[in-house]
């Protein structure tokens, strides 16, 4: 187990001193232990437990609850589907099973190499541009099967 | 308290009864003889009578797929029982998925009335009353039956199956 | 105070008490699974509903205040709906294992079904599967399958215990109570969660599968185990002890007890028993009756002090017994005897004082004070440590003990028995078996305990709470007020001890003229 | 009639992103006049504006505001940006567009309610627009619009950002102020209500975003110049998200009362060609969905879609055309709630599954005629029981669903397909 480095324990220590509580500083926390690898393992938690002096218990709560933070391990690109209502109205599914189709793996799953997970998430409010993923952090709007494969061959380059 | 009666006066004339009773069994043995199909009783123990499928005789307990003993015990027979003659100690099974199981399970056949309560009360279909009623023994330990004897006796050929199957039943999602 | 109607009868409560008190205040039953009066209100079973005047709203019981001339109605055909289809979201994913659940019997789940549901499910399709038989440490097994969710056990660890061991994971159906890591559930009030969890999910590991909980009755009495004096309720049937659970007493204990305290039924039951009298005249045991053995011991030690003076006998008490035993003991031994060293066995001087913050203190005696009372009532005053130095040099000859119930909290029992059994003669009052007494006469006498006797306790800030026998195990037994009876030469009114048989009811027996 | 610009001017325009541009097209001048008024006027001038929040329930902001004790207690201001019904995406582009006006919305409020603290809550996808509105605050601090005595009013507001991670729930304002103290983003108990006890137990006034925008408007028209527009009971303009299957899917802004069929077919270029409208949700996917007939005579506001049934809910109008099976849209929608809810109160928690369940059983081909009305039963034991309202949003769609294409589904039990050709199996 890697211990926090010293930006990490900085910015914990910076995080719990913004809000009025410490407790708010979880999920900014989160978000910064994520940043690294991708996703959050327990071990993380229990780090994250001691620097910022709150029970695991309500640390992991906090992480399961909310879905933006993996407990798995994902892909270095995290495509995201949006499959809501406009979304599949505007052709989603047949999106997410070409995507799936093209980097072999199942929604949910990293790919063998570990580049490509592709998911299949809630609404993320692009519903004007649909069908659309979030890679990562990004959104790409208006894509076609063809189009999103390009983006994501593209960016695993 | 018993009451001595000095007998009736109509006791004298015992001899008619007496003739009467050899009559009817002299009759009897007659027709017997000459009508040996409709002899209602059987040579026993040469000859068993066959009971009807309903029969409640003594005690199956049944087994599950891989042969262990279904009984739960979950005290339910235990508990319905009008003559008290069941006795279970549960234990915690190694196995999380079977989680409880019983260590012992005695059923005083002495005391059993044989009224089928523990049959219609187990939710796993556990115990059943069988078609066997011949329940000799030497001694009282004779008629303490253990689970060896309750579900793995020789006649019951390595045991019977229990129709409530918990791998069925995960499947369905119950 | 607040006038109100339930169900339209009129009754008072106080201000601020909850409509779900106010129902229970008016004998009404009201369904509830994630409220307790001893934690914060949660309102997620969202099965307490009431209709209050004439809104069409239905409102939970649990957080809401009673106002003046309120009228609340939980009989409505629309709170009955309500409830049953409360129940029913419950019982869709709850998986079928009352047979194997121990809380089958007192689970809350089916005296609300057997209440408000009784129907077939009208749920077809698979129920949502989750972990089950979760190790969490060395008292309690959860079942994450089997819960409800009503947030209790994790809110008695936020709020009472203050540890913060529980949590729930996830979200909507896929909700998961748990410890982080399935770390242990080891805080000293842990198995409280199991009391109030409303079904199975939290079981104790020590009662699991022991016994179904219909075989057992039971008792109020007072827990033992330190000098808090926690109210409790033991679960026992004909066979001895199987559990203890806390009772609420608002000004002892609240609704909780401390772990601790749930052990303390092992030393009554008879394995750890000592079930008949035994003399021992050097190294030759000859077993008795305790009543022989009472009277014998009494002219023992009337013949000793005639020879020997009374100042060759100590007394050495400990404050596990109650004061009515306290009482006869001294009138006997001051007033009859003229015996006046008495002393008080402290076990654990150092940790007398601790104090956990909420319950569980260091006197690991239930009736310190009553002793200490007692002491100061008949002035003696005396010491500990001048007993040893009495002993060797051969000024104190002959030693009564009345030994604890539970020897498990004296850790210097056995280094104290062979000191007493330096003395010539030995009679030591014991619950359990005291093997390391090995004076040249010793007679040891079989007391009961708590859980067998009626007495008052004074626990640590001077309440008297009198505690009533729950049951019989050890039938030769004698409580020492008796034995002090039988020493003085007097007799005993003994009833006869039947075999106490907690007689199961049988439904099909007991209503046999419906079947 | 045609769409309204009002909040949405300048948002063609790139520079209005950046403070100085901003300024450029008149901003911050509201704050300079309302530091000139009396928190009491801007309260007043708000209730008498008639402004209904808009971010779902169209509770009157005034009135809202109006709630906060008077006890000297510190009082925060929050503003929801945690847009998560689906179909809605106003907010992101609010933020994006002119991340200042919804500063300077923020001051203006937090003047009006004398608050000193205030957090802008925004759903964890919308990381581009966290980053714009982080920059704004930026500048907005440089600039002394923001911090002690701000353009020397003595007025004192601190205002920081914080992002969710992916809670629908979280846009309940007690899921919100329970995410933001650290927890999971659980509704709290009502009452108390959040203007009395909220955040950390202080008074606390929750708002849309469009809400507190609309806010420097009222300002700037004054009563009368706001309720130009609107109809009486639903004044002023409202920011509509339409997608789904149409030409032009976009934010418009039109006054509220507008014709929805206007809407559709002058502002949003009309359906696809060839295809015919079968439903139209309105207001989220929580809304309550309307046919065809029921489009005709319907007006976007607050009175005319609770007439008709429905609710305005956040301004999410999703076109549905005959192409799409209904089931399948009800599959989807229901997926959506089980994932989301928050899993405290059991009729939601176990409901939201139990609708899940029994609509993809039928949308799987497995379904039983009386599935149903079983969808119907359930989702109507699940309203009004719960803690907050997401159990009402999900059972508002299933019954309307069942109840107004009732046949589709029981085309679909019958046959074990969709009556929509061209539709497979749902692959949900």
């Amino acid at each position: 187990m890697e211990a926090f480095s010293d930006d990490i324990l900085v910015f914990i220590k910076k995080e719990c001193s913004r809000y009025e509580t410490r407790r708010s500083a979880i999920i900014p926390c989160l978000y910064k232990l994520q940043e690294k690898r991708g996703w959050i393992s327990p071990e993380q938690i229990g780090q994250l437990a001691v620097a910022m002096d709150i029970p695991p218990v309500q640390i992991n709560e906090v992480m399961k609850f909310y879905t933006m933070f993996n407990q798995q391990p994902v892909g270095k690109l995290h495509v995201q589907v949006c499959n809501n209502i406009s979304c599949t109205m505007n052709g989603s599914r047949e999106l997410t099973d070409h995507l799936c189709k093209t980097f072999n793996v199942k929604s949910g799953e990293v790919s063998s190499d570990g580049r490509v997970t592709v998911s299949k998430v809630e609404c993320l409010g692009s519903c004007d541009t649909a069908p659309m993923m979030q890679i990562n952090d990004e959104y790409y709007e208006n894509l076609t099967p063809e189009s999103a494969t390009k983006i994501i061959e593209k960016l695993g380059k | 308290m018993s009451i001595v009666k000095k007998p009736d006066w109509k006791a004298n004339w015992y001899l008619i009864g007496i003739f009467s009773g050899l009559w009817f069994t002299l009759k009897t043995m007659v027709i017997n003889i000459f009508n040996k199909d409709k002899m209602p009783t059987v040579n026993y123990p040469e000859e068993k009578y066959e009971y009807g499928p309903r029969f409640k005789g003594n005690h199956v307990l049944t087994v599950k797929k891989d042969g262990s003993v279904r009984c739960t015990a979950c005290m339910l027979c235990a508990t319905n029982c009008p003559a008290n003659c069941i006795t279970i100690a549960a234990a915690e099974h190694e196995d999380p998925t079977v989680e409880k199981y019983p260590i012992s399970y005695e059923i005083d056949i002495l005391r059993c009335v044989f009224c089928g309560f523990c049959e219609e009360a187990c939710p796993v279909d556990a115990i059943r009353m069988g078609p066997e009623w011949q329940t000799p023994g030497l001694g009282h330990q004779d008629f303490h039956y253990d689970i060896q004897k309750l579900a793995y006796r020789a006649n019951l050929k390595g045991g019977v199956l229990s129709r409530v199957d918990d791998e069925e039943r995960h499947h369905a999602g119950i | 105070m607040l006038n109100c109607k339930v169900n339209g009868k009129e009754i008072k409560v106080k201000q601020g008490t909850l409509v779900i008190d106010a129902i229970k205040q008016a004998d009404y039953d009201v369904a509830h699974y994630c409220y307790h009066p001893g934690l914060s209100v949660a309102g997620v079973c969202r099965l307490c509903m009431v209709k209050i005047g004439d809104n069409p709203r239905l409102q939970i019981a649990c957080n809401t205040p009673v106002q003046e001339g309120m009228e609340i109605s939980n009989e409505d055909e629309q709170v009955k709906d309500a409830v049953k289809w409360g129940l029913d979201f419950h019982l869709i994913n709850h998986p079928l294992d009352c047979p194997i659940c121990d809380q089958a019997g007192e689970c809350e789940l089916q005296i609300q079904y057997m209440k408000f549901g009784q129907y077939d499910p009208e749920m077809a399709e698979k129920k949502v599967k989750k972990r089950k038989v979760v190790d969490l440490g060395s008292k309690i097994v959860l079942d994450t399958e089997r819960c409800i969710l009503c947030s209790r056990c994790v809110r008695f660890t936020d709020e009472v215990s203050k540890t913060n061991e529980l949590g729930i994971f996830n979200r909507g159906d896929r909700s998961e109570v748990g410890t982080f890591e399935d770390k242990p559930l080891e805080n000293d009030y842990a198995l409280n969660t199991v009391d109030i969890c409303p079904v199975g999910a939290l079981t104790s590991k020590d009662f699991r599968f022991r016994q179904r909980v219909w075989y057992l009755k039971n008792q109020s009495t007072i827990c033992t185990g330190c000098s808090t004096g926690c109210n409790v309720k033991v679960y026992y049937n004909e066979e001895g002890l199987f559990r203890v659970k806390p009772e609420f007493n608002e000004d002892i204990n609240g609704y909780w007890m401390c772990d601790q305290g749930r052990d303390v039924y092992k030393f009554v039951n008879k394995d750890f028993r000592l079930l008949e009298a035994q003399s021992v005249t050097e190294g030759q045991a000859e077993p008795l009756s305790a009543g022989k053995a009472a009277q014998l011991a009494g002219e023992k030690l009337k013949e000793l002090t005639k020879v020997n003076g009374p100042e060759s006998v100590g007394v050495v008490v400990t404050g596990q017994y109650t004061n009515e035993e306290y009482e006869s003991l001294f009138d006997y031994m001051v007033n009859k005897l003229k015996v006046k060293n008495i002393y008080h066995w402290v076990n654990n001087s150092d940790t007398m004082d601790d104090f956990d913050g909420l319950l569980l203190r260091g006197d690991k005696n239930p009736n310190t004070y009553g002793l200490k009372e007692i002491m100061k009532k008949y002035s003696i005053q005396t010491n500990m440590s001048d007993l040893e130095g009495a002993i060797k040099s051969n000024t104190i000859k002959t030693i009564v003990v009345a030994g604890p119930e539970n020897q498990a909290v004296y850790p210097d029992f056995n280094e104290r028995a062979s000191l007493f059994s330096q003395a010539s003669n030995l009679i030591w009052f014991s619950a359990g078996p005291v093997s390391a007494a090995t004076s040249k006469h010793t007679l040891v006498i079989p007391t009961k305990t708590y859980a067998e006797k009626s007495g008052t306790y004074v626990n640590y800030k001077g309440t008297h709470q009198s505690s009533h026998k729950v049951t019989t195990i050890v039938r030769g037994a004698l409580s020492l007020s008796d034995s002090v009876t039988l020493m003085s030469g007097e007799s005993i009114l003994t009833k006869p001890v039947g075999p106490q048989k907690a007689m199961k009811t049988n439904f099909f027996v007991n209503k046999s003229g419906e079947l | 009639m045609a769409e309204v610009k009002i909040i949405t001017e300048h948002y063609d325009k790139d520079e209005f992103i950046s403070l100085e541009g901003y300024k450029k097209f008149d901003g911050y001048k509201m704050l300079k006049k309302a530091f000139k008024m009396s928190p009491q006027q801007i309260i007043d001038e708000v209730k008498s504006s008639g402004l209904r929040g808009r971010g779902g329930a169209g509770f009157p902001t005034g009135v809202k505001w109006g709630f906060l004790p008077d006890n000297g207690e510190e009082r925060y201001l929050l503003c929801n940006a945690d847009e998560g019904e689906p179909g809605t995406f106003k907010d992101r582009k609010m933020m994006e567009r002119a991340p200042h006006q919804l500063i300077e919305g923020m001051i203006i409020s937090a003047f009006a309610v004398n608050s000193h603290k205030g957090y802008i809550y925004i759903r964890g996808e919308y990381s581009y627009a966290a980053k714009v509105l982080e920059q704004a605050i930026k500048e907005a601090y440089d600039a002394g619009l923001l911090g002690k005595n701000i353009l020397d009013s003595g007025f004192d507001f601190d205002l920081d950002i914080y992002r969710g991670a992916g809670a629908y729930i979280c846009g309940e304002e007690t899921g919100m102020i329970s995410s933001l103290e650290g927890l999971k983003g659980q509704p709290k108990l009502k009452p108390p209500f959040p203007a009395i006890k909220g955040y950390l137990g202080k008074p606390t006034i929750v708002n849309n975003v469009e809400t507190l925008a609309s806010v420097i408007y009222i300002l700037r028209d004054g009563v009368d110049g706001y309720r130009k527009y609107g109809t009486e009971k639903s004044a002023g303009t409202k920011l509509f998200s339409v997608s789904g299957n149409i030409n032009k899917p976009g934010t418009y802004e039109v006054p509220l009362g507008y014709p929805l069929m206007d809407l559709i077919n002058n502002e949003c270029g009309g359906l696809k060609p060839g295809r015919k409208l079968k439903a139209v949700i309105p207001g989220g996917s929580s809304a309550p969905v309307l046919t065809a007939e029921e489009c005709q005579k319907a007006n976007m506001d607050y009175e005319s879609l609770a007439q008709l049934g429905s609710m305005l809910g956040s301004g999410a109008v999703i076109i549905i055309d005959d192409s799409n099976c209904m089931v399948d849209m009800l599959n989807v929608i229901m997926h959506f709630y089980h994932h989301e809810s928050c899993g405290q109160c059991t009729p939601c928690r176990e409901g939201t599954g139990w609708l899940h369940k029994v609509v993809s059983s039928i949308s799987s081909g497995t379904g039983r005629l009386q599935d149903i009305d079983l969808v119907d039963e359930v989702a109507s034991r699940m309203m009004g029981r719960t803690i907050c309202a997401l159990s009402d949003a999900a059972a508002m769609p299933a019954r309307a669903f069942i109840q107004k294409f009732r046949n589709e589904f029981e085309f679909y039990v019958r046959e074990g397909r969709s009556k929509v050709k061209g539709v497979t199996d749902a692959q949900l």
